[in-house]
C-alpha cells in the first residue's frame, strides 16, 4: 500500500515501556514519535475533525456525531499513548487499538492516515465500493486495523484476547479499546468486564465514549446506564473519571492504566456527541447522518 | 413466459418502510399486539408503531438477546409481539433465546430483521444479513418470509399476525420494485406464480423476485420461455410448486441476496432431488460484501437480471 | 393429564393481594392453600428433598446439587407466596414461576406434583423416552411449566416479558425466576437486568441460588461474582440478601419485594449446594453427578 | 459393496474424547496453542489440556459469546485457540462474534462444539444441537469438520490446528463405534470412500457413518451393492465425491444427526442438481427430540442403520 509516512515535529514519548527486543531488529521498527505537548495535540484533533467532516460529506452517509465525540481520546492515544510504527503495522510487540464502536471509523481513519499508516488522500473515498475506507473497519480492506468491527459489543472481548495473548508473550505490548455508551447496553461487555476484572487483564485499557446519545436517542431514555462508574466497579475494574476532550487529562488516566497492576483499567470519558460542530453538538440527529454540503461548509468554517 | 402481473418496473418503498406500516395497522386492529426493538427504530421503522402505541413499544437498548426473550415471554402470557432489529443482529446475537424461548416451546413470538442482504449498501458487509434465511430456517417448526415488495409485505405481516407459532419476516433495506397490488392475496407456505412459463423456472425471494421478472422479460425476447415463482414463503418450502416446477420445466434458477450454499436454494434442491430430479443453477454471493451503493453492489456481486439470464441459459443447456 | 390434587391442611394465605375477577368465574379459580407455618413447610422440603434424591436416582443421572440448594426457595414460593391454582394451570392472572437454572427441575417437579399440578407417581420416569418429567424443563411434555429451561441466562428475560404483559394488562400477576450463580456471567443477565431496573418492572423477583458452585468447580475459582450485591444495585435493582434456607426470612424477603415498588427485586439467597446431604454438601461432585444406590440409602437416612 | 476397513461394530471413545486428547498432543507440539472453554471443561474433555498446561487455559465461565471473540483476539495476536463448549451454546451464543470476529477478518480461530445431536440423550434437547452443521456452514470461510470415530477425530483436530484459517469442529458425546485406526490419513474437504458400490450411495457425517456402514451391510446380504462416503468435512465439500456418487450409482442417501432440511443433506443436493442430477433420500430429525437413551433416541427418531436400509430401496426404487 502507498503509504506516506507524515513528518510530524513531535517531542520525545510519555511512556517509555518500550525496551528493544529482537522484535525491534526484524521489524525494524522506528516508534512513532510521541508527544505530550497539548497545543500540538489540539492541532491534531482539530485536522481530525476537519477531516472527519470533509469525508463524511463526501460519503453523503455515515456517523459524525461519534466520529466527533472520540477525537481527542483517539488523538491523545495514537500521539501520546500508543507504541507504534506505522511503516510496521505488524510489529509483535506494538500496543493494540481496537475501535469497537466501529461506526465511528472515520475518526481512526483520519488519525490513522494523519500517522502515516494509510493515505491521506483517498480518505474522501470513504464508503465507496472498493475503497480501504470501509463503512466500517474492515481488516481485509486496511490490514493495519487491528479487528473488523462494526457490529456493538465485541471489541472488549477482543481486547481482552489480546492482552492474554501478550502476558503469555511476555510482551508490553498493551490493548486499548474504545466502546460506545450505547454499546455498553450488550451483555457481551459485561461478560468480558466481569471475565477482565476476574483474570485480572490489567495491560487491557477500555474507553467509554460516555457522548449521552445512542442511535434512537439519548442514553438516558433508550436504557439509562447510571450508575455507569459503579457498575464497572462492582465488576472490578479500576474506574477513572474523565473529561474526554481534555487531552491533559485522558493523557494522565492512560498513564495510571499503566501503572494500575492487578486490574484492569476503564475510563469514562465525559464527551460530547458532534463536538466541535455547534449544530451538532449534543444533537441525536447526527449520530448518523451525513452533513449537506452547506452544513459541511458551516462546520468547517466552525472548526480552525 | 407469460406475465401474470402487470410490471413496469417501477420502485416502490422498501419492504421495512411496509412492515412499519403494516405493524400500526396491526396495532389498530388488536390490542394484542407489542412491539420491542433495540435501538433501531427509526432503521426498522418500528418507530410508527411507537409513536402510535407507545405504551405497547418496549425499547430494548442494544441487547438484542434479551429482547428476544422478552418477546418470549411476552407471548407467553397472550401478547403478539414483534421483535425488530437488523437481521444480523437479531438472529446472530438473539438464535439460542429464538430457539429455546420460541422454536422449541412453540411461542407465538414475530422476530423481523431489516437490513438483509448486500443491498443494504453504503454500512458494508458487519450490518448485512447473507445468512438470515440459513439461520432462521434453522429454527424447527419457524415460519420463514421473505416478499418481495410493499403489497406483499403488508399482507404476509397481516399473516403473520394471524398465524399462531413463531414466524422469522425478513426485509430489506433499499427500495423494493413494485410486484403486486393491495388487492392481491397471499397464502404462507404458497409461492405465486408471476410468469408462467416451460423451459425453464426462474425463483427468487425478496429484491431478486423482480430481476426474475426482469430476467424472464429478457429471455422471452430471446424465444425463452421462463417460469418465476415467488417464494415469499422459504419455510415451509412450497414443495408442491417445486415438483411442478421440476418436472414442467425441468430446469431451475433460485436467486437470494444470501450465502448461496446455505439458503433457498438448497432447500429448493432437497426437494428437487427428493421428488423429480431435474438440472439447477443456484445465485447468490460465498463471501462478505463490502460498502457501496447498493445498486453498485448488487451488479458486482452478481445479483442483477443479467446473472439470471445466464444462469437460465446455462441450466437449460445442461438439460438431457 | 391425570393430576390427583394433594390435600394437605394449610393455613390462610399469607399473601392475599388477589382480588376476584371475571377470570376466577372463568378459569373456577380455587386458590392453592398458601400457609405461612414454617414447621409444615419445612415438612415439605423434607419430602420434596427425599423426592429428589429417589427421582435423580432413578434416572442415573441429573442435578441433585442444585435441586437440593434450591429447595426451600421453590417450596416457600408454591407453599407461601404464589397465587396459583394446580387445577388451573393456564389462569392468566396466576403468579408466573421461571426455573431459569433448568437443570434443577428435580427439585420443581417434586414441588409441582406435590402441589397437585402433575403425577406423584410418575416422577421416578424422570429423563426417560416420553416421560412428562423431562431432562430439562419442557413445556411440550409438562404444558403446566411456564417456560422451557435448560439454556442458561433466559429465565430472567422471561420473566420480564411477563412482567410487561401483566402490567399491560392490569392483571396482579407476579413473575418470579430463579437463577444459578454460575449463571449469573451470562451476559444476558445483565441486559436483562439493566432492562428490568430502567424500565421499573416492579411485579417482577429474581431469586439467585448463591450456592457458590458451577459445573466445573467453585464460582469463586471459575469466574468469580463478588461483589453481588453491588453488581445488582448499580443496575437499579432492590437487592435483599437472604439465607436461602431460612423459610421465614424467605417469606419476609418475598412480602419485601411485593411491597418494593419501582423497581424490580433481586434476592441473593445464600445456600448450600447439595444441601441435606452430608456427602453432596458443599461438593462439586454433586453438581451433575446421580447418587448410587448405596449414597442414595446413605442419603435418604439422613432426610427424616 | 466392498467394504475397505475392516468394521467389527466395536465401539470407542466418544469422539469429545479424541478431541480433549488431541489437545494435550497438540499442547505439547506447539506452544502457542491455547484454550478457553466456558465452564463445561470437564464435558468437552478441554480438562485434559486445562491440567497439563494450567497457563494456556482460560476459563470463560458461563458466557459463550465472550469466549469466542477472546478467542479471536488470541488469534490476532498469533496464538492457535480452540474455543469449546456443547454445540448449541458455542454456535447459538456466539453465533455474531464468530462470523464478525473470525469468519469476515479469516481469523485463525478454532471453535469447537461437543454434545452434537440427539445422541446426548438424557439431558434432552435444549443441550442437544440439531442445527450446527447448518449455522456453522452459514459461516463464511469457515472450514466444517464432523469426524465419525476416535481416530478420525484425532487426526482432524490436527489438522484443523495446521490449517490457516477458522475451523469448526463438531464432535458427539456417546461413545463412537471404531471406523479407523490410527495410521488412516484425513484430507479436509476430502470424503473418504469406505465401502465402493454402484446401486446407491450412503453419505453419513458424525455417528451417522457407522450407520451408513451397517446398512451396507445388511444391503449387500440383499444384493444391493452400496457405496458408503464419510464426510467428515462438511464445507467445503467434497463436490467431486459428490458428482462421482450421482453419475456412478445413480442415487443418494445421506444421513446425518441434524435437521434434516437445513444440514449436510441440502449441501449435497445443491451439487447434486449442479453437476450431475439423481434422486435423493433424507434421514435427519424434523423437530426437538426429547430426553431417553442415546441408543432409544437414535431408533425413536429414525437415524439407525434399518433406517437407512429402507431410505436406499426406497431411492433405487424411484431410479428411472
Ligand atoms: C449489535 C449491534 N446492534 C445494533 C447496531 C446498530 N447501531 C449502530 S450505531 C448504534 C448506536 C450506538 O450508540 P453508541 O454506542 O452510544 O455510539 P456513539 O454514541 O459513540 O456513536 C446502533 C444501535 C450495531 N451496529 N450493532
Ligand atoms: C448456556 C449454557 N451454557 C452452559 C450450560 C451447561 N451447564 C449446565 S448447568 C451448568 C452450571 C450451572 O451453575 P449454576 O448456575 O451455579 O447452577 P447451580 O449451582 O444452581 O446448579 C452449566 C455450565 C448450559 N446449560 N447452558
Ligand atoms: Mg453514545
Ligand atoms: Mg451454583
Amino acid at each position: 500500500m502507498d503509504c506516506a509516512r507524515l513528518l510530524v515535529s513531535m517531542d520525545a514519548p510519555l511512556v517509555t515501556r518500550f525496551t528493544a527486543s529482537d522484535d525491534t531488529l526484524k521489524f525494524g521498527i522506528k516508534m512513532f514519535p510521541l508527544t505530550t505537548d497539548i497545543d500540538q495535540l489540539k492541532a491534531v484533533c482539530l485536522r481530525t475533525r476537519r477531516q472527519i467532516i470533509e469525508m463524511i460529506t463526501a460519503a453523503k452517509s455515515g456517523h459524525p456525531g461519534g466520529s466527533l465525540s472520540a477525537t481527542e481520546i483517539v488523538v491523545t492515544l495514537y500521539h501520546s499513548i500508543l507504541r507504534h510504527d506505522p511503516a510496521n503495522p505488524k510489529w509483535p510487540d506494538r500496543d493494540r487499538f481496537i475501535l469497537s464502536k466501529g461506526h465511528a471509523c472515520p475518526v481512526l481513519y483520519a488519525v490513522m492516515a494523519d500517522c502515516g499508516y494509510c493515505p491521506v488522500d483517498q480518505l474522501n473515498t470513504l464508503r465507496q465500493m472498493g475503497s480501504i475506507y470501509q463503512g466500517h473497519p474492515d481488516v481485509r480492506f486496511l490490514p493495519a486495523l487491528e479487528a473488523s468491527t462494526g457490529s456493538l459489543g465485541e471489541g472488549l472481548s477482543l481486547a481482552l484476547g489480546m492482552g492474554l495473548a501478550a502476558k503469555l508473550d511476555g510482551s508490553p505490548a498493551r490493548a486499548y479499546v474504545v466502546l460506545g455508551d450505547g454499546e455498553v447496553q450488550e451483555g457481551q461487555i459485561w461478560e468480558a468486564a466481569m471475565f477482565g476484572g476476574f483474570h485480572q487483564v490489567d495491560n487491557v485499557c477500555c474507553i467509554v465514549d460516555r457522548n449521552k446519545i445512542q442511535l434512537d436517542g439519548f442514553v438516558k431514555d433508550i436504557m439509562d446506564l447510571s450508575p455507569l462508574v459503579d457498575k464497572w466497579r462492582s465488576f472490578n475494574w479500576h474506574v477513572i473519571e474523565v473529561d474526554g476532550h481534555d487531552i491533559g487529562e485522558l493523557q494522565k488516566a492512560f498513564a495510571e492504566a499503566a501503572d494500575t497492576k492487578g486490574k484492569p483499567t476503564v475510563l469514562i470519558a465525559n464527551t460530547i456527541k458532534g463536538k466541535g460542530v455547534s449544530f451538532m453538538e449534543n444533537n441525536p440527529k447526527f449520530h448518523g447522518t451525513a452533513p449537506t454540503k452547506e452544513e459541511a461548509e458551516k462546520a468547517l468554517a466552525e472548526l480552525v | 413466459m407469460a406475465l401474470k402481473i402487470k410490471f413496469e418496473n417501477k420502485i416502490g418503498p422498501a419492504t421495512r418502510e411496509a412492515f412499519g406500516k403494516a405493524l400500526v395497522e396491526l396495532g389498530k386492529e388488536n390490542k394484542d399486539v407489542v412491539v420491542c426493538d433495540a435501538d433501531l427504530s427509526k432503521s426498522t421503522y418500528t418507530n410508527g408503531f411507537q409513536n402510535a402505541f407507545p405504551e405497547r413499544f418496549f425499547e430494548c437498548g442494544i441487547a438484542e438477546s434479551n429482547m428476544v426473550a422478552i418477546g418470549a415471554g411476552l407471548a407467553s402470557s397472550g401478547k403478539i409481539p414483534f421483535v425488530a432489529s437488523f437481521s444480523a443482529f437479531i438472529l446472530n446475537k438473539g438464535f439460542e433465546q429464538l430457539r429455546v424461548t420460541a422454536a422449541f416451546p412453540n411461542v407465538n413470538l414475530k422476530a423481523v430483521g431489516t437490513h438483509s442482504g448486500i443491498s443494504i449498501g453504503e454500512d458494508g458487509p458487519s450490518q448485512m444479513s447473507i445468512e438470515d434465511i440459513s439461520l432462521a430456517t434453522s429454527l424447527a417448526g419457524f415460519t420463514v418470509l421473505c416478499p418481495a415488495d410493499e403489497a406483499s409485505m403488508t399482507a404476509l405481516v397481516k399473516a403473520a399476525a394471524a398465524h399462531v407459532g413463531p414466524v422469522f419476516i425478513r426485509a430489506g433495506r433499499s427500495k423494493a420494485a413494485i410486484l403486486y397490488s393491495a388487492s392481491d392475496t397471499f397464502t404462507i407456505g404458497k409461492a405465486v406464480e408471476l410468469a408462467s412459463g416451460s423451459d425453464v423456472t426462474l425463483i427468487g425471494t425478496g429484491l431478486m423476485v423482480a430481476e426474475c421478472v426482469k430476467a424472464a422479460q429478457t429471455l422471452e425476447a430471446e424465444g425463452v420461455s421462463a417460469r418465476v415463482l415467488d417464494f415469499h414463503t422459504v419455510k415451509p418450502i412450497d414443495r408442491d410448486a417445486i415438483s411442478r416446477a421440476a418436472k414442467e420445466t425441468g430446469a431451475i434458477v433460485v436467486v437470494e441476496e444470501h450465502l448461496v450454499d446455505c439458503g433457498l436454494g438448497t432447500r429448493v434442491a432437497q426437494v428437487v432431488t427428493e421428488t423429480t430430479p431435474c438440472v439447477m443453477e443456484f445465485i447468490g454471493v460465498d463471501t462478505y460484501a463490502e460498502s457501496g451503493t447498493p445498486e453498485g453492489l448488487l451488479e458486482k456481486y452478481g445479483l442483477v437480471a443479467s446473472n439470471v439470464v445466464t444462469a437460465a441459459k446455462k441450466v437449460i443447456s445442461r438439460k438431457r
